[in-house]
């Protein structure tokens, strides 16, 4: 099958003996369990779970070690296995977008306000609806949520342990594939939110100014005292672009 | 609701900013105040919270001068930017519970810059690269049947819209379109809560909702249907007031219920 | 990225320079022309010809050795790059075919009365044909009940203690698993369903939604439960007797 095999000395001519080379001295069972697990996760379109990799490799085989492996091995190529909060895919390379969104299916483009709700659900998760409007300053609009759930990126998690028990929402396994995210963890800027406290519900103390005024005539003034706070300290002086 | 803030007329002074606010084009009070506190050219830790309210305030009378009417969202938060207002011009009294201007104008730069936060993390999500628009999955998957337990899938959500639609269907639709007449107190405490969060101390807000929420002529009957449903929310336990004597400015603090559980109360 | 890269000497350690190594020293272009092809095979719901091929990859590439290199590349993996016609495809390697699974359970989606019927046992639970019937205002087919049924997700609780004795029907433990719920309770009430935009916020004052029982299989004040006599007579249990 391959010719030019003489010629290209690494490429794998013996399937056992170069695989099990390979896989670290890990053995035939291993370099066997990679192209399992590689067929699998291949053939599904959808991300397929540790679990479920672990209960159709054989016994004894560690599926993190294994994936891992395979994640290095697709690292360069022009499909990357992706880790999705524990379930593992086959996705074409990021870079070659420009190859292919040619002919792609227009996708659905969300408003401006339903993605504003759905960056609020994901950065504060599980959040209720009363807390979403909290942090919108705004009413949720008619079909907004349900538009939402509609996409299968946003679910109802439970309810909230609390007099009233409201429901409370959060992101789905399709919202970290779409987006490209191994966890939630990853976010983006999602630490230095939090960090800054804007991910809490309430004012965090260290926000306010604590110094009471000493001369009152001094608030008549038209500067409000609070601009003195060194927030960039705070990490919160990130220089934002101009959008709109 | 139309443009609201066409300002071309011909006798705005030089100095007067000109401003075209399309109040359709708002995400509601908190994100109008957003870009009011941008169109200060500074930081938001760096805004002037006096300057911004009175920015917001003027635009709210402007509305109301060309006699358009404006969402209570709007208004509410006109009556909490004019309480700041006052409480930032007021040297605070000794034995005050309530909060200090300072405290509330930190409140409302933390309730913007959060928001700010929240549309630039929708900005850095949209610009990912994306399942279907720039990374593909398998285009011709072959079956595998891992995970798939049931033979039959539905969703949650499925179950929902199936159950929502189908008592809707059945149900009588002699449906009325409510009528909103002057705003209760209650109404307005949720707008508020959401709008700019619990009040937690004592406040004064009365006067200020009532300047607000009703035109001149409307503000007895206003003054009165508030005041019972104020009192209606303390039987619940959603509110707390105080008054220090007749005729005195009425205080009133979230009470241990919310408002929410309050309002479900039979 | 690739730590291990020196004691095992043919994982691509830098992309360019090892593709360009790889490929014979046909060159970074060449390398970057075989992820291409690589994601779009992939990605294509259909064999992609040599000919599209070549429209897509830059210009001055020979497709064909493209093909042929990634091909090699694949012979000993889990997934195998075939040629079908001068058409391009990936297909799981032959050996691996017992991964997938043969007889197929076929996913189906329930039907719109079926998905309308089992959200009203779930809401409204204890609840008896008759007034599911009256809550959806149409006639039940036998035919939706059994298949409730058999989904796993319904089943009979018990007789209401009226004249008539209807059975009652209620959801299983498998119900509140497969829609990701805790417990019953979790199903979202009347503000809930409004407040995501599912239910109309203008419904007339005296619509209501139950509240689902804490306990899903205690017995409601006016349930008896599910005798052998019962199931026999529902024809759900073989009779004793005629065992023929």
């Amino acid at each position: 099958m391959n010719e030019s095999g003489s010629v290209v000395p690494f490429i794998i001519e013996d399937k056992d003996q170069a695989e099990a080379e390979r896989s670290g001295g890990r053995g035939i069972a291993f370099a066997e369990a990679k192209r399992m697990a590689e067929a699998l996760v291949f053939a599904s379109a959808a991300p397929v779970s540790s679990k479920a990799l672990a209960e159709r490799l054989p016994d004894g085989v560690d599926v993190r070690a294994v994936m891992e492996e395979l994640r290095e091995d697709y690292a360069n190529r022009g499909v990357n296995l992706v880790r999705v909060d524990d379930h593992w895919a086959f996705r074409t390379a990021g870079d070659l977008s420009f190859l292919m969104s040619r002919d792609q299916v227009q996708q659905k483009k969300l408003s401006r306000a339903a993605l504003e709700m759905l960056a609020v659900i994901a950065y504060h998760q599980p959040v209720t609806r009363a807390e979403i409007e909290e942090i919108r300053g705004v009413e949720t609009s008619k079909g907004t949520l349900d538009l939402l759930l509609e996409t299968g990126w946003v679910k109802m998690r439970g309810r909230r342990r609390t007099p009233g028990r409201p429901v409370t929402y959060g992101t789905t396994l399709e919202f970290l594939d779409h987006f490209g995210l191994e966890e939630l963890r990853d976010l983006p800027g999602l630490d230095e939110l939090k960090g800054a406290g804007l991910l809490s519900p309430r004012m965090p103390s260290n926000f306010s100014v604590p110094t009471p005024p000493v001369d009152p005539d001094a608030l008549a003034d038209d500067e409000d005292p609070l601009t003195d706070i060194d927030l960039e300290e705070l990490g919160l002086l990130t220089p934002r672009v101009e959008d709109d | 609701m139309d443009r609201l803030w066409s300002d071309e007329g011909p006798e705005r002074g030089l100095s007067e900013p000109v401003l075209a606010v399309d109040v359709e084009g708002f995400e509601g009070p908190l994100d109008l105040l957003l870009h009011l506190a941008r169109n200060q050219k500074v930081d938001l830790a760096r805004i002037s919270v006096l300057a911004l309210a009175e920015q917001y305030l003027a635009f709210i009378e402007r509305v109301r001068r060309m006699r358009l009417e404006l969402a209570a969202d709007y208004l509410v938060m006109a009556a909490w930017l004019a309480y700041l207002k006052s409480r930032l011009l007021i040297p605070k009294q000794q034995g005050d519970e309530e909060p200090t201007g300072e405290e509330m104008a930190a409140l409302l730069q933390f309730r913007l810059k959060r928001l700010e936060a929240m549309r630039d993390a929708a900005a850095r999500l949209v610009n990912r690269n994306r399942l279907g628009r720039d990374v593909f999955p398998r285009g011709a998957p072959e079956p595998i049947v891992i995970e798939k337990r049931s033979a039959y899938s539905a969703t949650l959500y499925d179950l929902l819209t199936a159950y929502a639609s189908q008592r809707q269907r059945r149900a009588i639709t002699n449906v009325q379109i409510a009528k909103r007449g002057v705003w209760s107190l209650k109404q307005a405490r949720e707008i508020l809560v959401r709008m700019v969060g619990r009040l937690s101390d004592w406040t004064a807000l009365d006067s200020f909702l009532l300047a607000y929420l009703a035109s001149p002529e409307e503000r007895a009957t206003a003054t009165a249907s508030t005041f019972a449903a104020t009192l209606e929310l303390v039987r619940e336990g959603a509110l707390e007031i105080r008054q220090q004597e007749p005729f005195a400015p009425i205080y009133m603090r979230l009470g241990p219920k919310s408002v929410e559980e309050a309002g479900n109360l039979p």
